[in-house]
């Protein structure tokens, strides 16, 4: 049994793991801040949300622009059940915890099947667009519920989870989130989404039920959204619709796109770097930089309006940099040279050849995301409306 | 006016036509029976009047020159395109209007005239994904999620299983490969053992032969037949190469315009002069 | 009198409102139609514009010399700002997932909203000069700006449809969003009629810009997100990729917004409105109104 | 293979240690943050960047503004005070972040948050900690309610939509009015709220409202109060200018438009003529930047000197008397005897201040010559301020 052990599937949980421990000692010895519980928190929701959305994205190859529209319907669901629930018996503790997430994961994932039923004849940027439409129509509806069902324009009061420890609970999830969405992944049903991802024809041609899959990994994938939206809310006073706009959604897509499709360890690092350096970097310039020379100067002289500004240039110019840098096909000499993994094999004197691999050893999680225009386009093989288009079927010009 | 409203007859007719079709059972001894198949896009009647006869162990070729409707066969009896009329059995099991997976799952594999692979997954991940609705490799996603004992008998099977089809194709050494770096042959068999993965009845193959060089064709022959005779299988294929037609099929059908011109036995068929004629022009 | 007064004024301004989606949704759908690009920036350059428009306006130059120039200039410099992140941005990603280059084109709007912020701080800028006052249409007042901005419109539209359907470089165009491959055979160069696609819609972002600076003038740094927001879901209504789709989307669009916000019961959910009309109209027609069916042949 | 494991594994470790290593730099529990403080500091969360920006901007310059007079002339016996502002960009999730990055930076007295959505979760983490705040601009009614430790320089929403309900009851009894408010923020639907509450039945309003921050386009509601001859605007001076422009030529030119202290600034925008609009503009406030006192013409012209007229407006006046009234009250405990040390904890410093500004402590300004914001300002036991409002005439209608 041992030997099925493999050890570089499990490092991420590992790595977590000692982390969360490691955290969890210090905070019961009262080593760490209220910031860093804070920080570690965010950490912690964006953990949970780029993984989930990496789901869709990278492994259904499906893009949505409304994960925050999930994360607003477990916030919400969540946060009112926990502060029905904190009124009677159970309180505020573990119970009600428990009780909430799973409400407002069942919540947020009934809501992903009702998206997941689009996704079934849209593809592509139309699928993004009807997932952005759908974030923006949960959150008008949010905000213009009644004072008593969630706190309309006002925001939904939630109670506060105790801040020392809610990270624990956090990075308890985001452990969860792991087993669950990695074992999905890890298993035929997991080979059956990115065989749909790759070739939805042949997929279907292959006996592979689309329908279920997609509808699947839309539900799980926003059940997760959820889960983060529930501990967002334990995290808050106050749960307000306007966290949770488009902006909000496309950040976490960047943290996908940024970790590299279809990479969960890509996604967990770049979710836990860009959540960090947000919020370092917006208090380091409005408190160490704007004390500086240069940032009097700036002031006086080149910009009109405040040094925080600079934190959005930065993360828009880094955005765009590392994405060409990544992507152009012009660049690919450049990457080859510089390759971190290449660089390191030379080091080791390995050379990669997959006829030796071991069949487990294979990678599940790294794969060469390439969606082709033409395929995003087309909105598949729809039988009734074939309409007057006749022209393009059948085999004339036999092209591959 | 008069257009729209022909637009929207034509709008519901599509939406409705599925509904028309009551499948009844029928019996057959041939493996697969078309009566009567034919699909009508707009005005344009793509394929009309197929009947098509396979007895089991056969192996059947279906010719005809570009643009005769050949792949709109493949697309009707894999449930691509729905009939207009018309219906197909297999084994007397009507199957008309069946979704794609459905009729996968009763027993028809196709490979595709255009390579259709998984190609960012590897090659033994292809015939995997191929196997995995298997009764006996039946494992529920909260199994695999949860990590039962099941998940890891399930993959340990369907892994050994993959790797004896791949063996078949030559294609043991390229399993952790990613498909997309095949070369073009080694795609075309890959598509074919992820077919016979799924353990179908009937084998389509869309011009299997397409692109490859006489000595890998040569060797396609020989596979087509050992597959033939060892997984007692029937096969169905579209392909232009005369000589490998010839060499292969038990019986053809000639298409041309989507009618049938010539069938039955594939010298006989191929010498009909109508045949000829389709192929020369005239 | 009061249907009167509410057709007529649902017309008048839904219909102006709708001008400028349109206006701005054709951007989007020519872009996406032949650069195969969803340019995320592209409702910033109408911000761009809004700010190049009012700074001008409010210099000490008169009116009739400050307000003509004024549009020429946000034109040039709208212009020379959508080709410069064609080709700083995307160019270097032709090729690449077409993820990639949306991702790009998000970071290229949070640049530009960021500059903007920077260069003009984040109170909102204002014009007292742009006042087009408004006259009595049965009893209705109706101002100017809407007369402008339908004008305008219809103009465009015109002119853009002569353009795509009489010219060599508008067929040139229509040639490329069918098949890139096979115009690049053709003799067409295809940079060459990207650099156009991306001139056209900017000098239309533009102008749209100058019609919602005469409704409204006034101009933060996120001006533009909505409107853009607004006139990608008129793109697809329409069926993106079709100028006509995008004209007709765009419309729709400004007169289902000026309907719904009339009614006061269910004004709170106009967005929620619109973006439930596009679900709607994506399930029933995937494609979008006019958008042609793109197959993948089996 | 058994390489990669190592590295593997080693390169995990060296990620935990690392990430332990930047986080756990200090230990926690109760403690004093502010033992290294060199300067007194004073805190202060703020939308610096997105669409209330203007705002935020204003506090924070006028009260470094104030900072840098007092440090000039100083300090606080010698000890120098130091402002740390953080950007909240007006959303409520981001102040607990803002707040634990002060607090545990050493922060000891604070301004608390410019606007009210992110005040309410201000109020909440600053009570734990027992961290006095007073905040210029948050006039939610619930930002001083429930603690003792936060205290308003602002008018409480629900007594300037009072006031201006009163002004309505006694001139346009029997008559129809408008209403125009901002109605997802917390401040001008607070004060909208306030005003129906208070209104007598014989008058009639007819509302209408916008949601979206940075909503430029206003037709719609023109439309709906398109024959209003007075009309109540609780809303900050941007949108209100925007509706004014628009509204021009279609609102009759005799209307009167009617804001609270939102509307300071008004007059002031670049690129915004009030002398073009043709109606009146009216407001209840406590800072009147045309006014002639001393203080205000002072505030004013230092103000524009260093930051234009941009953002100049009431919640940067009231920020600036804000650190004042901190300083004066620090002061004036001082003076009392009681030992206030540089590297005092916020709690205890709250706790002085506390009884100060519930012990009689009034503030008039720097050096008694009456505050930009008002004079002679006393405080409630509730926390609310109080001081006179006045109302002003911001322009007549023209002719």
């Amino acid at each position: 049994m041992f030997k099925k052990f493999k050890i570089n599937h499990y490092i991420n949980y590992f790595v977590i793991a000692v982390a969360l421990i490691v955290f969890a000692i210090l905070s019961f010895t009262g080593g760490i801040d209220n910031s860093t519980t804070l920080l570690l928190e965010r950490i912690a929701i964006s953990i949970i949300l780029a993984v989930s959305l990496s789901l869709v994205v990278g492994f259904l190859g499906e893009l949505s622009l409304g994960h925050a529209g999930f994360m607003c319907i477990g916030a919400y669901i969540g946060g009112k059940v926990s502060a029905l629930l904190a009124q009677t018996g159970i309180g505020d503790g573990i119970g009600n915890l428990i009780i909430s997430l799973i409400v407002g994961a069942v919540a947020a994932a009934a809501c992903g099947v009702v998206v997941g039923i689009p996704a079934l004849r849209l593809r592509g940027d139309y699928l993004a667009i009807v997932t952005l439409a759908f974030g923006e129509i949960v959150k008008t509806l949010f905000q213009n519920s009644s004072d008593n069902s969630f706190g309309g324009l006002s925001g939904l009061s939630t109670p506060r989870y105790n801040k020392t420890t809610l990270f624990i609970i956090a990075f308890v999830v985001v452990l969860l989130t792991l087993a669950v969405i990695q074992n999905f992944i890890r298993s035929k049903h997991g080979r059956a989404v990115t065989a749909v991802r790759d070739n939805e024809i042949a997929a279907r041609a292959t006996g592979i039920n689309v329908t279920k899959y997609k509808i699947m990994v839309f539900a799980l994938s926003a059940a997760f959204a959820g889960i983060a939206g529930v501990i967002y809310s334990f995290s808050q006073n106050k749960v307000m619709y306007t966290h949770f706009d488009y902006n909000y959604s496309i950040e976490i897509l960047v943290m996908v796109v940024l970790g590299g499709m279809g990479s969960i360890n890509g996604s967990i690092i770049s979710a836990t770097l860009l959540t960090f350096f947000d919020e370092k970097l917006r208090l380091w310039i409005s408190q160490d930089f704007s004390k500086t020379q240069l940032a009097q100067f700036l002031t006086t002289y080149v910009i009109k309006g405040d040094l925080a500004v600079f934190k959005d240039i930065i993360y828009a110019l880094v955005l765009i940099l590392i994405v060409i840098y990544n992507n152009s096909p012009s660049l690919k000499g450049l990457r080859e040279k510089l390759n971190l993994k290449k660089l390191l094999s030379k080091l080791f004197k390995r050379k990669h050849d997959p006829s030796k691999v071991k069949d487990d050893e294979a990678r599940w999680d790294v794969v060469p995301t390439k969606i082709e225009m033409d395929e995003v386009l087309s909105t598949d093989v729809v039988i009734d409306d074939m309409g007057d288009n006749s022209a393009d079927i059948g085999e004339r010009g036999g092209n591959k | 006016m008069a257009k729209f409203v022909e637009k929207i007859k034509t709008f519901f007719n599509t939406k409705i036509r599925k509904s028309t079709h009551k499948r009844e059972n029928i019996e057959s001894d041939y493996v697969l029976e078309t009566r009567e198949l034919g699909i009508t896009f707009g005005g344009l009647k793509a394929v009309q009047n197929v009947n098509l006869k396979i007895k089991k162990n056969q192996i059947y070729g279906l010719i005809g020159p570009n643009g005769a409707g050949k792949t709109t066969v493949f697309n009707l009896l894999t449930g691509v395109y729905q009939p207009t009329t018309g219906a197909f059995y297999l084994n007397g099991e009507d199957l008309t209007g069946l979704s794609q997976e459905k009729i996968n799952q009763k027993g028809f594999a196709r490979t595709f005239q255009n390579i259709r692979l998984f190609n960012n997954m590897t090659v033994v991940r292809n015939v995997m994904v191929g196997l995995s609705n298997q009764p006996e490799y039946n494992c529920t996603e909260i199994e695999s999620v949860l990590r039962l004992p099941r998940h890891f008998k399930v993959e340990k099977t369907m892994r050994k299983r993959a790797k004896e089809l791949l063996r078949i194709f030559d294609l043991e050494d390229e399993r952790n490969n990613l498909a997309c770096n095949l070369p073009y042959g080694k795609q075309r068999k890959l598509e074919i053992a992820r077919a016979l993965a799924t353990n179908p009845k009937l084998l389509l193959l869309d011009e299997p032969a397409a692109g490859m060089n006489p000595n890998e064709t040569e060797d396609l022959v020989k596979t087509i037949k050992y597959i033939r005779d060892n997984f007692d299988m029937t096969i169905l294929l579209i392909e232009h190469d005369m000589k490998f037609v010839s060499g292969l099929c038990d019986e053809i059908t000639v298409l041309n315009f989507g009618t049938v011109l010539a069938e039955g036995n594939t010298k006989e068929a191929l010498n009909n002069p109508e045949v000829i004629k389709a192929y020369i022009g005239g | 009198m009061e249907v009167l007064e509410f057709i007529l004024s649902v017309i008048v301004n839904g219909l102006s409102q709708g001008g400028i989606y349109a206006m701005i949704a054709i951007g989007y759908t020519m872009v996406y139609g032949i650069a195969k690009l969803l340019n995320f920036a592209h409702g910033d350059i109408i911000m761009v514009a809004a700010y190049t428009i009012i700074v001008t306006v409010n210099t000490s130059m008169p009116i009739g010399v400050s307000l003509p120039l004024s549009i020429l200039l946000s034109i040039v410099i709208c212009v020379l700002l959508g080709v410069a992140i064609e080709k700083v941005a995307y160019k270097p990603l032709r090729g690449a997932s077409p993820l990639a280059v949306l991702i790009t084109a998000i970071g290229v709007s949070y640049l530009l909203q960021s500059i903007a912020q920077i260069i003009f701080g984040t109170a909102p800028k204002m014009t007292a000069k742009l006042d087009l006052g408004a006259f009595k249409l049965f009893g209705v007042p109706v101002k100017f700006s809407a007369i402008i901005t339908l004008v305008i419109t219809v103009l465009v539209m015109v002119g853009l449809t002569m353009f795509v359907k009489k010219s060599r470089t508008g067929r040139a165009m229509v040639a490329v969003s069918e098949d890139r491959g096979a115009a690049q055979l053709m003799g067409i160069n295809v940079n060459k009629i990207i650099t156009i696609t991306f001139i056209i819609g900017s000098a239309l972002a533009a102008l749209a810009g100058f019609c919602s600076i005469i409704e409204a003038p006034s101009v933060t740094s996120t001006f533009g997100s909505m409107p853009g927001i607004k006139a990608f879901t008129a793109a697809v209504i329409g069926g993106i990729g079709s100028i006509p789709g995008a004209m007709l989307g765009g419309i729709m669009l400004g007169i289902v917004e000026c309907i719904a916000n009339k009614i006061p019961v269910i004004a709170p959910y106009t967005d929620a409105i619109e973006f439930s009309i596009l679900i709607i109209i994506l399930l029933v027609k995937p494609t979008g109104f006019l958008g042609k069916k793109r197959r993948e042949k089996v | 293979m058994k390489l990669r494991k190592v590295l593997a594994i080693v390169l995990a470790m060296a990620l935990c240690i690392g990430m332990v290593s930047v986080f756990a730099s200090c230990n926690g529990g109760k403690k004093n943050y502010a033992e290294n403080n060199t300067e007194f500091v004073i805190g202060l969360s703020g939308p610096l960047t997105g669409g209330a920006a203007v705002y935020g901007q204003a506090v924070k310059n006028s009260a470094q503004m104030a900072v840098d007079e007092i440090n000039a002339a100083g300090g606080l016996n010698g000890v120098m005070f130091k402002l740390v502002a953080t950007d909240d960009q007006h959303d409520p999730s981001l102040v607990s972040a803002n707040y634990y990055s002060m607090y545990e930076g050493g922060m000891q007295v604070s301004l608390g948050t410019v606007t009210t959505d992110p005040g309410l979760e201000y109020k909440e983490l600053s009570q734990e900690d027992n961290v006095f705040f007073l905040t210029p601009s948050a006039s939610g009614d619930d930002i001083t309610k429930d603690y003792d430790n936060g205290y308003q320089m602002c008018f409480a929403d629900g007594n300037q939509g009072a006031a201006a309900a009163k002004y309505v009851n006694d001139n346009y009894a029997g008559q129809t009015i408008g209403a125009f408010y901002k109605a997802d923020d917390a401040y001008s639907k607070g004060i909208y709220d306030q005003f129906m509450d208070n209104l007598n039945d014989n008058v009639t309003v007819v509302s209408t409202n916008f949601t979206k921050t940075n909503e430029t386009n206003f037709a719609t509601q023109i439309d709906t109060l398109k024959n209003c001859k007075f009309i109540f605007m609780p809303t900050y001076y941007g949108p209100a200018s925007l509706f004014m422009t628009q509204a021009k030529s279609i609102i009759a030119p005799d209307a009167i438009y009617y804001g609270c202290d939102g509307f300071d600034g008004i007059d002031k925008i670049d690129g915004f003529d009030i002398k073009a609009i043709p109606q009146a503009v009216t407001m209840l406030s406590h800072f009147n930047s045309n006014s002639t006192s001393e203080a205000v013409t002072s505030y004013v012209e230092k103000y524009t000197n260093k930051y234009g007229t941009d953002t100049l407006n009431q919640f940067g006046a009231s920020a600036y008397d804000c650190v004042y009234a901190i300083y004066y009250a620090m002061k004036s405990a001082m003076d009392k005897g009681t030992a206030i040390d540089v590297t005092i904890s916020a709690s205890d410093l709250c706790d002085i201040l506390k009884s100060e500004f519930q012990g009689g402590f009034t503030f008039n300004g720097k050096d008694q010559k009456g505050a930009v914001t008002g004079t002679n300002i006393k405080w409630n036991a509730d926390g609310t301020v109080n001081k006179a409002a006045d109302f002003y005439e911001i322009k007549p209608a023209n002719k």
